[in-house]
């Protein structure tokens, strides 16, 4: 019952700390934390799919990438001399080329959708979530598991950054899309530097956590960590395993396409840069640091992780040993801390229940 | 914190954010007041990652830049302090350290990128908050922003419209083949070379690319082998480098035979393939470090005293060079340090760089340049073998046909 | 057949690279994501070597093996060990060390820090002289080839046909397969388990570091030249068949082979799509592999 | 062979190769409903080789597995427990790092698909079936603990405890008195006797004193084919299970 407790307050707390932070930020500052924020949000999803099902995604960069991508498409539309067609396709497509949407460049009737703002906004969470299901179905029909999902979805992430680099005249190829209208919805504009998107991306990783907690206290988190312990055995009691982990990495994904979204709105640019594979093992390690089976820890680590690097990165004497830290941040963790921070707090509250216990039995 | 409040359209509807406009300043992390008589100015060059190699390089000469302007008794009789930071090769982070530069530390000026995906993450930070950044690489164009300064940075038509006729004339070259690397700048030049090809009646026989810092070239040298190509024309950039020519020498080309002329590769990448194997081979860039002016030779000199004896110069770290001190010029000229200032008065300035006369353009803010041709030798530098007499007007979109008489990039900004 | 010829070398770099990893995986079931990194190592070893011992590049092999089995052994010894039984621990903390050998280079293990550079490291592209006789290339059946890929598959089929010989005809290679195979009941049989386990480790390691001798003869040398390697190299692994050696080589061939002439169709970017659509397509069909060794 | 009136189990030319070499052979297996049936042999005769196929773990190479009249070869381990059968592991398979309340949580909750389960919460406490249960198998203690705190023989319990609460028709027991003392063999015994009738229930038991105490009918597996079918007296002067063991001697320690 006390876990509980602590556990709730620390929610509150890191919530009320986070609602009252751009009181004391300037606009640099608000911004800065919002991006963390947004990697908080793609920490919590490495964390419900790595810490809750066992599924390690090393790709979860691609469906972040997504999500920003799509987003951007609806943004880059939304400026007036984007239209009717993208400068980024004026520049690359045949001289006589009609210049209108549906055939510019091959494919661009793709982004035809996109002139609308809510076809970007949906698209950024329900692409992700239709891409790993394709991929998830494979993947676990065939009972791939452990670390050969991790290397297929890494693979597969670095398929997927190299094929929009290669389709410049869809994507804009490496250079990414960068010249964005701020998002507007219904006359309300969300400015990167102001509170607005600051408390956008704040409110969506409190209802984020919130929901992916409430899912995963429940039924389905204790069939999950169930599968996570032992997957044959879940079998034999007679649940379909595959199904279990494909909607967890589904889940997982659209949370990353979400986040990817928000970090179009936050950081004005989407770039193939966002699909690599340094950026995803990232995610993994702002979880673990924070802890893999707390979705509070790892959305705390993700932000402890980036605001210690960029001070290290800052400073002259520590920005060329910073990698060498963080190298040593990923060996300290798993061999010392494999829960992370969240892991010692749960084994200090713990410590103390078991004492409290003992006196009790001590004094009756 | 004027620009800080603009925008905040959204604060107003709610009161409790509100009260946080109204919180003591001091409160406020990170605001810190610059002693007045500095300049703080943003150096912003990747000193880790993936093109930390040719970055290092650019960020030690910026800082020499800076040093001797300062020397020299600084920009309006103040100090320019340099702030440092490492974007790490990542766009991600080049567009946070630009945010921090423009906003928290409020630079005036960001001397830096060097990929012009590191630009286009940089670029929305510095035209919404009213920045200016001095870019400094030769790049495909194809933008005309008005809150950067294109300084030093050639344009396609500056490194094509020199060496396609010269291989045409002096070889006797006509079919080409063009790679390159996987991004906006390759295929740029490859659009801009077409139409100089079609001009002079040379045919393209091909034109490939590889994502960057593919090393595996096997497939494509030996495309090029058999595509009947008799030159070469390279867009290959970084890393990737190294192996093209590696792989060229070991299917047994020879760059007599077939010659090759590159846009990228500069001293530093000829000195990490070894000499023995670009020799023969040319580059197209207004600058190399055999450049025969006296201000290239103080410039290679007081570089070597920073940098070590067996350091080179190339042409991305002059035309960072270039940009600090035209920057330094116009603000000295405008009377102020205010991006717009230094935008409305850089138009028509001259410099006396190491490659010779520099001039802004006044309509699209790009340089005039020198092309030149040099042919490399076997201990890394490379012999001038052409150079036009005069700068050439930049021309930014010529991949899209833009020309002298009929330019798309203009004071207006640009017109597709 | 010069694609044929191409798609042999792409082929005998990564079934080089592959081969560590398949005695590392195969053995503890460990994927080592800093495995690239013992390739960046044997490509230094050769830089320095021929800089400031002035070794040839041949002399170069045995040495990087050494070295890089070294360094394996201390990975093994420090980190690896205390993860078997946690595999995806064993990925992000060997991704720490990649990270970390990766910097150390670009500052010069740390001497940077108190000024003093040594030639051939740092965050510089390195260069390795490259015997003259191998940059020629000479006629066969038609086709050109170039020494230095006819060298590169010398050397692989060689190591290939050493390391068979030491899997399946040597005392080691028997405790070895005996501990891939049943770990508990090798160990119950006397086998120090522990001594296989690194062994195997430095093996792999020097396998890879030879690798990397071979690679800077021809590609770039950097620091972070290794990455790109390790998931390739596992996915040759996978799909030839885990713990199985001519699965390994043949699926290094047919992979080559396969990006090869994608590559020359298309180009390299579709190369590596379908590469990657193969490794898909053959767990899909036969998730154990091309070669299964059947086992109750 | 055996012919039950009213077979819940069937199997027909079972069989199963390893690189072509067969480990179970032509396995005709009738299973009554109700009944409680041991399957004795040597090491490596294919027992649990057969509970593997039963259970989906294993694909027969040839051959039907037929429960009651719903062909269940190759459906997937899932769809097999599903239909109603049960396997306990020789080593116990439990999920260790959840308590023992949460185990039982996991195999009573009869709603498997994923659909039925996101919004579904939980109870903190255990509902009656989950706590007879537990009371039948002896946790009610434990329920609360950690199953890695648990000691061997309550871990076989737990896992039984598991079996039970799934509702199977057919339980599936590969050598439930591994590793316990002479008391908890006793009292799994026991278990195993007061199952029979409510349930049917197959063994692979070693211990022939064990078996002797469970057992009705025995089926003797040789070299993956069955031997002999018959009653504990039956099948120890059986003239062809003598000849394989070399005497009963040497089957009643097998």
């Amino acid at each position: 019952m006390k876990y509980r407790i602590v556990s709730a307050a620390a929610y509150i707390a890191f919530f009320a700390l986070i609602f009252l932070l751009p009181l004391f930020l300037n606009g640099f500052w608000v911004n800065r934390v919002a991006i963390y924020l947004v990697y908080s949000i793609c920490a919590v999803a490495i964390s419900m799919s790595w810490g809750y099902a066992g599924v390690l995604n090393l790709g979860q960069g691609l469906f972040f990438g997504i999500g920003a991508y799509m987003l951007a498409m609806s943004l880059t539309l939304a400026l007036p001399e984007n239209n009717p067609v993208p400068e980024l396709m004026l520049l690359n497509m045949e001289p006589d080329a009609v210049r209108d949407l549906c055939c510019v460049t091959p494919g661009s009737f793709l982004w035809i959708p996109f002139r609308s703002l809510a076809v970007g906004m949906i698209a950024a969470i329900v692409v992700p979530i239709v891409l790993a299901a394709a991929l998830g179905f494979v993947m676990f029909k065939r009972r791939t598991a452990g670390v050969y999902v991790s290397i297929i979805t890494l693979a597969f992430a670095l398929i997927g950054q190299l094929l929009i680099i290669n389709n410049q005249p869809l994507t804009g190829g490496f250079n990414g899309l960068a010249n964005l209208a701020l998002l507007d919805i219904a006359g309300l504009e969300f400015d990167p530097y102001g509170p607005s998107v600051y408390y956008l991306v704040a409110v969506t990783l409190l209802v984020v956590i919130l929901i992916a907690r409430y899912l995963l206290s429940g039924r389905i988190g204790q069939i999950l960590k169930a599968i996570r312990e032992d997957e044959a055995r879940a079998r034999y009691l007679g649940y379909d395993v595959e199904n279990y982990k494909l909607f967890i990495f589904c889940l997982s994904a659209g949370v990353a396409g979400l986040a990817g979204m928000l970090f179009t709105v936050t950081a004005e640019f989407a770039s193939p840069s966002l699909m690599a594979t340094s950026f995803s093992i990232s995610m993994v390690i702002w979880a673990a640091t924070g802890g893999r089976a707390s979705l509070l820890g790892a959305a705390i680590g993700a932000l402890i992780v980036n605001f210690v690097g960029s001070l290290a990165s800052e400073s002259a004497a520590f920005q060329p040993v910073w990698p060498i830290i963080l190298g040593g941040l990923f060996i300290f963790v798993v061999l010392v801390m494999p829960n992370g921070l969240a892991g010692i707090c749960k084994g200090l509250i713990e410590r103390w229940r078991k004492r409290d216990a003992a006196r009790e039995e001590a004094y009756p | 914190m004027k620009l800080l409040q603009s925008r905040r359209t959204f604060i107003k509807a709610t009161g409790f954010a509100a009260a946080g406009l109204a919180a003591p300043e001091i409160l406020r992390l990170g605001d810190r007041a610059w002693a007045a008589e500095e300049i703080p100015v943003g150096i912003m060059y990747s000193l880790t990652g993936t093109t930390a190699i040719v970055e290092k390089s650019m960020n030690q000469c910026a800082q020499m830049a800076i040093a001797e302007i300062n020397a020299k008794g600084g920009v309006l009789g103040k100090q320019l302090k340099a702030i440092i930071e490492d974007p790490a090769s990542e766009p991600r982070i080049y567009s946070e350290k630009a945010r921090k530069l423009v906003i928290e530390d409020q630079v005036p000026v960001i001397f830096g990128c060097y990929t012009t995906a590191s630009r286009k993450a940089v670029l929305p930070v510095v035209e919404r908050r009213k920045g200016l950044l001095v870019w400094p690489t030769w790049y495909e164009g194809e933008e005309c922003s008005k809150n950067v300064l294109y300084a030093g940075s050639a344009v396609p038509n500056q490194q094509l419209e020199n060496s396609l006729p010269w291989l045409k004339k002096n070889l006797g070259k006509n079919k080409l083949f063009i790679v390159g690397s996987d991004y906006a700048f390759p295929r740029g030049m490859a659009k801009t070379s077409k139409t100089i090809c079609q001009k002079i009646g040379m045919e393209v026989v091909g034109d490939e690319y590889l994502p960057l810092g593919h090393t595996e070239w096997a497939s494509l040298v030996s495309k090029i082998g058999s595509s009947g190509a008799d030159v070469i024309f390279s867009n290959v950039v970084g890393d990737s480098i190294v192996a093209f020519y590696r792989e060229l020498r070991n299917q047994g080309y020879d760059f007599d035979k077939l010659p090759l002329c590159a846009s990228t590769t500069t001293e530093v990448e000829i000195k990490a393939m070894g000499g023995e194997y670009a020799q023969g081979s040319y580059v197209s860039l207004p600058y190399f470090q055999t450049v025969d002016t006296p201000q290239n030779k103080t410039f290679v000199e007081a570089f070597k005293a920073v940098a070590g004896t067996d350091a080179v110069t190339h042409a991305a770290m002059e035309a960072v060079y270039i940009g600090i001190n035209m920057w330094a010029m116009a603000a000295a000229k405008a009377g102020d340090v205010a991006p717009e200032a230094v935008i409305a008065n850089a138009g028509g300035l001259s410099f006396d760089a190491p490659q010779g006369k520099v001039t802004i353009d006044p309509e699209n803010l790009h340089s005039y340049l020198t092309p030149r041709i040099g042919k490399s030798r076997s201990d890394g530098l490379l012999d001038i073998v052409d150079q036009y007499s005069e700068p050439l007007l930049p021309l930014p979109y010529s991949s899209v046909g833009e020309t002298a008489e009929k330019r798309i990039c203009t004071t207006q900004g640009a017109s597709l | 057949m010069e694609t044929f010829v191409i798609g042999l070398s792409i082929a005998s770099i990564l079934f080089m690279v592959a081969l560590g990893l398949a005695i590392i995986y195969g053995t503890m079931k460990v994927i080592n994501l800093a495995h690239g990194e013992m390739v960046m190592i044997g490509a230094y070893v050769t830089v320095l070597a021929t800089k400031h011992l002035g070794f040839s590049l041949y002399w170069c092999l045995p040495l990087a093996f050494l070295i890089t089995a070294a360094f394996g052994l201390v990975i093994e010894r420090t980190v690896v060990r205390r993860l078997y039984g946690r595999l995806l621990d064993t990925l992000l903390a060997t991704w720490g060390i990649a990270l970390i050998l990766q910097q150390l280079i670009r500052i010069h293990f740390g001497l940077a820090l108190f000024g003093i550079q040594i030639e051939g490291l740092g965050s510089d592209l390195q260069n390795v002289p490259v015997p003259i006789e191998l940059q020629q290339s000479f006629r066969f059946l038609g086709a050109n080839i170039p020494a230095y890929r006819a060298f590169v598959f010398t050397i692989a089929v060689l190591l290939g046909a050493v390391t068979w010989w030491l899997v399946y005809r040597t005392r080691f290679g028997n405790q070895l397969r005996a501990v891939s195979v049943a770990r508990n009941m090798a160990a119950a049989c006397g086998i120090n388990d522990q001594r296989v386990n690194a062994l195997a480790f430095a093996y792999g390691s020097g396998l890879a570091g030879a690798a990397g001798v071979l690679v800077s003869g021809f590609k770039t040398v950097s620091p972070d030249m290794g990455t790109p390697y390790v998931v390739d190299a596992f996915l040759v692994v996978v799909a030839g068949g885990v713990g199985n050696l001519i699965g390994t080589f043949v699926s290094a061939g047919i992979l080559g082979e396969v990006q090869s002439f994608v590559a020359t169709w298309l180009n390299d970017v579709y190369g590596r799509t379908v590469l990657f659509a193969v490794v898909i397509l053959i767990l899909l069909f036969r998730p154990q592999g091309l070669f299964v060794i059947k086992s109750r | 062979m055996s012919a039950a009136a009213n077979p819940i189990l069937r199997t027909r030319g079972l069989t199963v190769r390893f690189d072509s070499i067969p480990v179970v052979r032509d396995v005709d297996l009738s299973i009554a409903d109700g009944e409680l049936r041991v399957i004795i042999g040597a090491n490596g005769a294919g027992k649990s080789t057969l509970l593997d196929l039963l259970c989906g773990r294993v694909l027969p190479s040839d051959g039907e597995i037929w429960l009651r009249d719903r062909n269940i070869t190759g459906i997937g381990e899932a769809a097999i427990a599903r239909s109603g059968i049960g396997r306990k592991f020789q080593t116990p398979s439990v999920f260790k790092e959840m308590t023992v309340l949460e185990n039982l949580q996991v195999a009573s909750n009869r709603q498997v698909r994923v659909f039925e389960n996101i919004f579904a919460r939980l109870s903190g406490k255990p509902s009656e079936k989950e706590e007879a249960v537990a009371a039948r198998t002896g946790l009610l203690g434990v329920m609360r603990h950690r199953a890695s705190e648990l000691s061997h023989g309550q871990l076989q319990w737990l896992e039984l405890a598991m079996v039970l609460s799934q509702d199977p028709q057919i339980i599936l027991l590969d050598e439930p008195a591994a590793g316990m003392t002479a008391d908890e063999t006793d009292k799994t015994a026991e278990l195993l006797l007061d199952l029979a009738g409510s349930h049917t229930v197959l063994v692979i038991e070693h211990d022939m004193a064990f078996v002797r105490t469970i057992c009705r009918t025995i089926t003797v597996l040789h070299q993956g084919a069955i031997l002999a079918e018959g009653t504990a007296q039956e099948i120890e002067h059986h003239p062809a299970v003598i000849e394989a063991y070399l005497g009963s001697a040497t089957l009643s320690h097998a």
